[in-house]
């Protein structure tokens, strides 16, 4: 029985290996072989690899949470070995990787599943499935890294399979801009990234998380100092948690490094949830989380954290209510959704921060894949203002997505209250610097989502049909004006349906059996340190009485009424009086004009640092390479040659000159002769 | 069993292949099988140099030493480390390719230019291998003749001026190295590097002579602003030239760095190494921007070839700032090995990007970005090849550029925060020139008539790309085998370098 | 009383106009022959000067040598001059320019 | 009381061989037809190896010094080597210059008796140990040379050169024959090592003024013979008019005799004023690179480049002799074997490409030669490459030999200025090559040299040599030094 409980409940590096590789297999199948095996063989090559990893990752978190397995901290292969410098490829399994592995593998099977019928009619099918197996490689590597080293080539993997997605239909001119934007946006904070790895390398001499976390603990570490500027000592800790809290933002989308998010809803839906919702945009959530011990040690970069989060979750919400593009909507409800798992992480409360990951992967990634539901059964159009009334055309979808909504909204008892109720309240208990703003938005935030989750809501399914359904006039199947459907919207199929319950029924329940545990039963264990004086969690775990006690606190929230407020205004302004928001429009045209052109932070990112490099640039290549250095290079030369061209005429031809070269040249040798003889003499 | 001379071996195979070549002229398809076998035997014999290399210590392995030179007593003295094997099997396998992929391309005077190719492996060869510093010398600049007669006879429209700009820039730098090879020489009574590097220089000695050994390498990485030549030569060099010029012959000056400056003057190498870290800053930065605004991809991979060997003088540079500043030999290392890896890395990544252009152009016969568009409807296999290259080229985890610029930025911060952060730049403005170019060329929709009717790769194209994204892909997921073989050579040259000479 | 001295100034004399003779002359080829020869003269004037005043005879016979090789000098120079005019027409040393850059 | 000694006529042995043959030669020339000049031709060779062969053969050993008539003639080791170099340049003028002599009706008994007579020349200042031999050895090379340019009888242009040589020839052997005087008033002989023993104890007294005065003049006369700038005047206007076979006897074995005429007064006269004329030759030597690479450039008439290349690669020679050593005089003699054999490649090949009514001397003329002739294209562009100085080409290595003396005497900034005028001296040698192998040819048609064997492989055998050597030079090098081993 020992025996058996040894090599049940311990994790095998095996196990481990396969939850990673499957997926990449399977990608490498569906893309390399895309005509061998066709468009069947690669879903289902793709497909079997992500469930593969799926069920074994839930296996993995079976081990951790009930088997009472130890944490897996084993290097698979060295990658480079500089002297002592080991960096290696290698698995850290705790409580905290477990769960990512099952949030990631989990929403990513929901979507391979989902793809096949979204993506039915797509040249691309067997691609699209490559990519999307290939992310979740790279995303399994990240969560999986038991070192800075792999995390950071996860990061930049997943940053790829990014790329390839959100400029998946590649022919649109918008879609490959949005994944340049994209990547490029991410690299400004990977730049960050790779400096604190660098630091973290230098401080604490070592890339793995467990010598480095250890070396946290001592106090020398904590204290030490660097000047950077002369004159001005920074803390160490410091300079590496916002470097790295930098590579964060970008992948997190913070403020003001969130442009690229909203343009990525250029790639196709499935992966607007998988990547851009559910798990590629937390993971800087996950580095923090992950990252802890060091976060602890500077309040500096925790207040960093903490505005940043609180300003993403506020102001980026604000632009989702006057969005009309459905997927846009649900990318800057995202946007200020990290924002929170932000804030959580600023105040400290790294499980809480890690727990709204959860639950938003599984609402978000619902409302994703409804709002795709959405956009096939309109045709591929995403404009809310030509939807309206879908909700007796496609049932289940409007029922999910109001499910994952009300998630979103925090209503008391689904998943979402349970995980953002508690950031509001931590933040409410923190008196970290900063911590008074960050109240401030996360309590307003709480308003505005409320506003535009019920907006999206009405807009789509509610309400007037704005479409308008005419039979084919011949025409071939795509060129009908927007607006115009050939036939009747109807519920989508199985494939995509399944998935969007699937992933409601977390949305709704998860919160009931996990949040005791992981906010405040220690769950995550070792995985996360929090300092004594910094536990805001631990505060709440005290008046923390079950999840029941709980809910019907919630009630009496003041988060509640605030959102009830929120959902009577939108009911007000998008169900019962349309044209009210129309009116409202114009009465606040300037705060109108700031929310749609997304305060303008794009447009001065395209004149500062687009045309601004483009312009640089060419200033440098025209008037330095070519102006200057070429200019002294082929200058020199012309210089030699018009001095020859001019020079060769001493050579006049006559005889007479040829002799008095000579003399010239007799009295140059006595001139020497002279100098030689003075110089001698001297 | 091992031949015995195979360093030589290695040198005068393929020279001897380019004279068999030469007198093929007539018989071009013949020329073209002879020069195809001799690059294969050079290269596979330089597998030997791979398997039969010991790891374990620092020391020159594969010896051999004839008298050449009484007068100068210079001998023929051959030699290899860790650096010098990467080196030389990297060349290899980059003529053997260029060898093939240059089957179609080039149809006029076939025999000269194989012929021209093989002399240049052997010369190139020579310069990895040789300890010794006149026979280097000699090396480094006999591989100018070859390379100015490629860019010059099979070149683009302005392949005169740049060829002439190529050879003179070039000769100009290194004939200043030759008056501090000779001073030495003055001094020691010998020509080895080993007794170079043991000779006692002071202070304004060895500035002196830092400067004559920037003035050739510096020239040859090429650093900023003395990289002026290499766009212009890119530009119109054949693809073949391209390849080799950025795979190899870019090299040459690194390599010379770490045998020349480095172990020879550290002292002035030391006092100086600011300059040289400013340049580099600059050329990856300025350089980075230069790039940004290319409407010529070859020169745009040319400007990034100019940022990317930044990072290789950056490595090497700093290490002597941890060194001797830090006391920190292990940063040292660490930067070293950087240095390194970005060579080897950089011969992978950008002799694709080169060939990938190739592939481009004897489609369209147009080097200029706005003529193309959308390449990945009618080329899906270029597209994927160039896109992952392109990845490579800005430096992403799991190819080999990451390895580099990953070890280099590390080391950097070790010695200077700032410096790292200028360097780690690369990242958003390598990257922004790279996928911009990306985009350009194989997103979007298909910009014309001429792009749509491109065929995809041929097998014989495919074969050598598919060659390079196996080295890139397989430097990037393990390196550890790369950097184990350069590791005791390293260890080695930052041990030397914690010696002052005075 | 005629010194050593005065010798050799006066030889110095007889080269400088020889010389001036060949670059100031703009006219004719001849000249230039007569000019050379006045500059041997120079220097035979130098080595029986020397010869005399050193008592040591090998200067005279170095003189008589140079005067065989003058005279086959002239004669060469005047053969290459007739060649000239032949293929000129002229021995006019302001128009005998055509190799010149 | 001097005696005659007959055992001074081994001594002299190959020049007594080369003044019979030649006379005979001479005389066996007037009784053939002109179809049968090519038995002049053998006969010449034959003289020339002949001669060469007891150079060879009755050379003292390498250090020692053999001397005839009271020391007016030496035999040495530098006189061996320079000799049997001299002999060879002039039979590969032999050899090269067949077709081109016989397409102009230049074929003439004349042309080989000339030759002789300075080759002759040439032997005896090599061996000179006299003011007299010296003299007496200059003029005869001197009259031959003047005489030869002007052989192409019914030619404008070589009869131009051939005065212009002549005057400023017979100015310059004036200028010399005066320093000469200036020598032998100083120490009141006319033989070079007494001069010496003098020349070495002179400091302080009048008789140094002297002497360096007179050195001066021999520099003018030692310079215009090498054609170092400013005394260079003659050199391109002669290189351009006379025929390019005696252009190539000009490049080639003049300059060869110039080294002995310079190492006999210089360092066997004069070794004792070697601060003087060192510096004045670090002088004559930054001229000549300057004005020769620069104004090189400028040129489009091969012939009138190779003239400027020249006078810049005397420039290079210079800096052996500012070393004043057996080292510095082994580089430049090194240099200058060096040069005299890829100045017969170019010229060679100048000539091989000409044809009747076509001289092959614009640039422009060699334009495609590579799709016309690759064979001699590449020739031309080893040698060209090795007159530029890249490796691994001998000239190279030559150049690398006297940077190193020049660096070691203490001219650095000489061997910095040589070396920026190499690299300007780079441009115009690639553009023969850039126009040989880059440019379209403006006649497709194959050039076919002419089927003289001797000519094809000699200068095949030439030109490859500049490769070869470039690997193996190491042990004309130690020659070269053993050459001047206790010589002076």
């Amino acid at each position: 029985m020992a025996a058996f409980q040894e090599r049940w409940f311990v994790i095998s590096k095996t196990v481990l290996l396969i939850i990673v590789l499957a997926p990449l297999v399977g990608g490498l199948v569906a893309g390399l072989f895309r005509r061998q095996v066709g468009r069947a063989g690669a879903a289902a090559a793709a497909i079997i690899g992500v469930a593969l990893s799926c069920v074994l990752s839930f296996w993995v978190f079976y081990q951790l949470a009930w088997g009472g397995a130890p944490v897996f901290n084993q290097n698979v292969y060295t990658w480079v070995e500089v002297g002592s410098f080991g960096m290696h490829i290698g698995f850290l399994i705790d409580r905290l990787t477990a769960m990512m592995m099952v949030v990631v593998s989990f929403v990513s099977l929901m979507v391979h599943i989902y793809t096949i019928g979204y993506m039915a009619d797509d040249d691309g099918y067997q691609r699209f499935f490559s990519y999307i197996a290939l992310f979740t490689f790279s995303m399994l590597l990240l969560c999986m890294a038991n070192n800075f080293l792999q995390l950071f080539i996860g990061w930049e993997l997943v940053g790829l399979a990014s790329y390839l997605l959100i400029g998946f239909w590649f022919k649109r001119p918008s879609a490959v801009f949005a994944n340049l934007k994209a990547f490029l946006v991410n690299r400004v904070g990977d730049w960050g990234f790779v400096l604190g790895i660098a630091g973290v390398l230098y401080w604490f001499g070592s890339l793995d998380y467990a010598q480095v976390f250890a070396a946290t603990l001592d106090p020398v570490n904590a204290a030490r100092t660097v000047e950077i500027i002369p004159g001005h000592p920074w803390s160490v800790t410091t300079v590496i948690c916002v470097c790295l809290f930098i590579g964060a933002m970008g992948k997190s989308a913070q403020v003001p490094l969130h442009v690229w998010l909203p343009d990525s809803m250029e790639g196709p839906t499935p992966i607007s949830a998988l990547i851009h919702a559910a798990t590629m945009v937390t993971a800087g959530i996950f580095m923090v989380a992950r990252t802890s011990p060091l976060f602890e040690l500077s309040e500096m970069a925790l207040s960093f954290v903490l505005v940043i989060g609180a300003t993403t979750a506020l102001f980026t919400g604000l632009i989702g209510i006057v969005q009309n593009d459905i997927k846009r909507v649900v990318a800057y409800s995202t946007l200020s959704q990290l924002g929170y798992m932000t804030v959580a992480l600023g105040v400290s409360a790294y499980a809480g921060g890690v727990y709204h990951l959860m639950t938003h992967a599984f609402f978000k990634a619902l409302l994703f894949l409804g709002a795709g539901s959405v956009i096939i059964a309109m045709h591929h159009d995403q404009d809310m203002r030509r939807m309206g009334g879908l909700a007796k055309y496609m049932p289940i979808t409007a029922i999910t997505m109001w499910l994952g909504s009300l998630a979103l909204v925090a209503a008391p008892g689904f998943s979402g209250f349970f995980s953002k109720d508690l950031i509001i309240e931590a933040v409410g208990e923190s008196s970290r610097w900063g911590s008074g703003y960050a109240y401030f938005c996360v309590m307003a935030g709480v308003f505005v989502t409320s506003l535009y989750s019920f907006r999206l809501l009405y807009m789509t399914f509610h309400g007037k049909e704005r479409f308008v359904v005419e039979p084919a006039r011949g025409g071939a199947h795509h060129d009908h004006e927007p607006g115009h459907l050939e036939h009747p919207p109807r519920e989508s199929p199985w494939v995509i349906t399944v998935p969007l319950v699937l992933l409601a029924i977390p949305s709704v329940l998860i919160g009931w059996s996990t949040v005791q545990p992981m906010l405040f039963g220690g769950w995550f264990g070792g995985s996360i340190r929090v300092a004594p004086a910094n536990d805001v969690l631990k505060v709440l775990g005290q008046e923390f009485h079950g999840p029941l006690a709980f809910t019907l606190h919630g009630f009496t929230q003041l988060t509640f009424w605030i959102a009830l407020a929120g959902f009577a205004v939108a009911t007000w302004i998008w169900l019962l009086n349309p044209g009210l928001a129309t009116k409202a429009k114009k009465t606040l045209r300037p705060i109108y004009a700031m929310l749609v052109n997304k305060y303008w932070v794009d447009d001065l990112y395209r004149v500062l640092f687009m045309q601004g490099g483009v312009g640089f640039g060419r200033g440098l290549w025209k008037r330095g390479d070519v102006g200057v250095i070429d200019g002294a290079v082929n200058g020199s030369s012309w210089i030699v040659a018009r001095t020859a061209a001019v020079v060769r005429w001493v050579q006049s031809g006559y005889l007479y000159h040829y002799a008095f070269a000579m003399i010239v040249g007799l009295i140059l040798l006595l001139g020497g002769l002279w100098w030689t003889v003075a110089r001698i003499a001297a | 069993m091992q031949f015995p001379h195979l360093l030589s071996l290695l040198i005068w195979l393929p020279i001897a292949g380019s004279i068999v070549v030469l007198a093929l002229r007539s018989r071009p398809e013949v020329a073209r099988w002879v020069s195809l076998a001799f690059a294969l035997a050079t290269f596979l014999a330089s597998l030997q140099l791979w398997t039969g290399y010991d790891r374990s210590g620092p020391l020159l392995q594969f010896v051999e030493s004839q008298p050449w030179i009484a007068a100068l007593n210079a001998n023929y003295a051959l030699g290899v480390d860790g650096i010098s094997v990467a080196l030389i099997v990297l060349t290899t396998l980059a003529h053997l390719l260029v060898v093939i992929s240059s089957w179609g391309q080039i149809k006029d005077r076939v025999a000269l230019y194989m012929a021209s190719m093989l002399a240049m492996e052997g010369v190139l060869v020579g310069v990895f291998a040789t300890t010794d510093a006149l026979l280097f010398y000699v090396f480094f600049e006999a591989m100018l003749i070859p390379m100015f007669l490629i860019i010059g006879a099979w070149g683009g429209p302005r392949r005169i001026y740049a060829t002439l700009k190529f050879f003179i820039y070039t000769f100009f730098g290194s004939i200043f190295m030759l008056i501090a090879l000779i001073y030495l020489h003055l001094k020691t009574g010998e020509f080895s590097l080993a007794a170079f590097a043991a000779a006692p220089l002071d202070a304004t000695e060895q500035a002196w002579l830092f400067f004559a050994f920037v003035a050739g390498f510096a020239i040859k990485v090429p650093m900023w602003p003395v990289h002026t030549w290499l766009p212009d030569a890119h530009v119109e060099a054949p693809t073949g030239g391209s390849v080799i010029l950025a795979a190899i012959m870019l090299k040459v000056g690194g390599y010379g760095f770490i045998r020349f400056s480095l172990p020879i003057v550290p002292d002035a190498s030391h006092e100086f190494a600011w300059v040289i870290i400013a340049s580099s800053l600059i050329a990856i930065i300025y350089i980075g921007y230069v790039a940004l605004v290319q409407e010529d991809m070859k020169k745009l991979v040319a400007y990034s070839s100019v940022a990317h060997m930044a990072f290789v003088t950056l490595g090497i540079f700093i290490a002597l700032a941890l060194v001797r500043t830090h006391g920190n030999p292990l940063g040292a290392r660490l930067g070293v090995q950087g240095a390194m890896v970005q060579m080897i890395s950089h011969g992978f990544v950008s002799g694709a990007m080169f060939a990938c252009i190739g592939v481009m152009y004897d489609r369209l016969h147009t080097r200029m970005i706005k003529d193309y568009g959308g390449l990945s409807q009618p080329m899906p296999w270029f597209a994927m090849f160039f896109v992952l290259f392109s990845f490579a080229n800005c430096g992403l985890p799991g190819t080999s550029g990451f390895v580099a610029e990953f070890m280099v930025i590390l080391a950097a911060f070790q010695d200077s925060p700032l410096i790292a952060l200028l360097a780690a730049f690369t990242l958003v403005i390598g990257a922004a020139y790279t996928l911009w170019l990306v985009k350009r060329i194989v997103f979007g929709p298909v910009t014309s008539e001429r792009v749509a009717g491109m065929q995809d790769l041929n097998p014989r194209e495919w074969i050598v790309l598919a060659v390079f994204a196996i080295g890139v892909l397989a430097i990037g997921f393990y390196p550890k085998p790369l950097t184990d073989l350069m590791e005791p050579a390293v260890q080695n040259l930052v041990q030397q370098l914690a010696l002052s000479k005075f | 009383m005629i010194t050593l001295a005065h010798y050799l100034t006066f030889s110095a004399v007889l080269l400088c106009i020889a010389v001036a003779g060949i670059f100031i002359n703009r006219k004719n080829v001849i000249v230039l022959l007569m000019a050379l020869e006045l500059l041997l003269l120079a220097v035979n004037t130098n080595f029986i000067a020397f010869s005399r005043f050193l008592g040591n005879p090998d200067g005279q016979v170095f003189v008589f040598f140079i005067l065989a090789v003058a005279a086959a000098e002239a004669a060469i120079g005047l053969a290459i001059l007739l060649v000239l005019f032949r293929n000129r027409a002229t021995i006019n040393v302001g128009e005998i320019d055509s190799l010149k850059g | 009381m001097p005696t005659f000694n007959p055992a001074d006529l081994r001594v002299i042995a190959p020049e007594l061989f080369l003044v019979c043959s030649t006379f005979a030669i001479l005389l066996i020339d007037l009784f053939l037809k002109p179809t049968q000049r090519h038995v002049t031709h053998w006969l010449a060779l034959l003289a020339l190896v002949v001669a060469g062969a007891l150079v060879w053969s009755g050379a003292p050993p390498m250090g020692e010094v053999a001397a005839a008539f009271d020391g007016m003639f030496l035999r040495d080791g530098m006189a061996t080597l320079l000799k049997l170099f001299v002999l060879l340049t002039i039979a590969l003028v032999f050899v090269y210059s067949r077709p081109y002599q016989r397409d102009r009706g230049l074929n003439i008994g004349e042309f080989y008796l000339l030759l002789l007579f300075a080759a002759l020349g040439m032997m005896l200042l090599i061996s000179a140990g006299n003011l007299v031999t010296v003299f007496l050895g200059l003029e005869l090379m001197a009259l031959s040379s003047f005489a030869l340019v002007a052989l192409n009888r019914d030619s404008p242009l070589s009869s131009e050169a051939a005065i212009k040589f002549f005057v400023l020839g017979a100015l310059a052997s004036g200028l010399l024959l005066y320093g000469m005087s200036m020598l032998y008033g100083a120490t009141g002989t006319l033989d070079l090592a007494q001069i010496r023993a003098v020349s070495d104890f002179t400091a302080g007294s009048p008789h140094r003024t002297l002497l360096a005065f007179g050195l001066v003049f021999l520099i003018v006369g030692i310079a215009f013979e090498f054609g170092a700038a400013p005394f260079h005047m003659w050199l391109p206007d002669v290189y351009h008019g006379a025929p390019t076979s005696i252009t190539l006897f000009i490049s080639s074995a003049s300059k060869l005799a110039a080294f002995g005429l310079a190492y006999r007064l210089l360092e066997g006269a004069l070794g004792g004023l070697g601060a003087d004329w060192t510096f004045m030759l670090a002088l004559l030597a930054t001229l000549s690179l300057a004005v020769g690479n620069v104004i090189a450039i400028a040129q489009s008439n091969l012939k009138r480049m190779l003239a400027y290349s020249t006078i810049s690669h005397i420039g290079f020679a210079l800096l052996g002799f500012v070393n004043g050593t057996q080292q510095g005089f082994a580089a430049a003699l090194f240099y200058m074997i060096c040069y005299a054999l890829m100045s017969t490649v170019a010229f060679g090949i100048m000539m091989v490409l000409a044809r009747v009514g076509f001289e092959a001397e614009e640039i422009d003329d060699f334009k495609g030669l590579n799709q016309r002739n690759p064979w001699y294209a590449g020739l031309m562009a080893i040698a060209m490459f090795s007159l530029a100085g890249v490796p691994p080409l001998w000239g190279f290595f030559a150049k690398l030999m006297v940077l190193k003396v020049a660096i070691d005497a203490g001219y650095l900034w000489l061997a910095i200025v040589a070396i920026i005028f190499a690299i300007v001296g780079l441009f115009y040698y690639l553009r023969v090559v850039k126009v040989m192998y880059f440019d379209a040819p403006a006649d497709d048609t194959p050039l076919v040299a002419p089927a003289d064997y001797p000519l094809r492989w000699v200068l095949s055998l030439n030109g490859l040599a500049l490769l070869v050597m470039g690997m193996a030079w190491s042990p004309l090098m130690e020659w070269c030094t053993r050459a001047f081993a206790v010589a002076g």
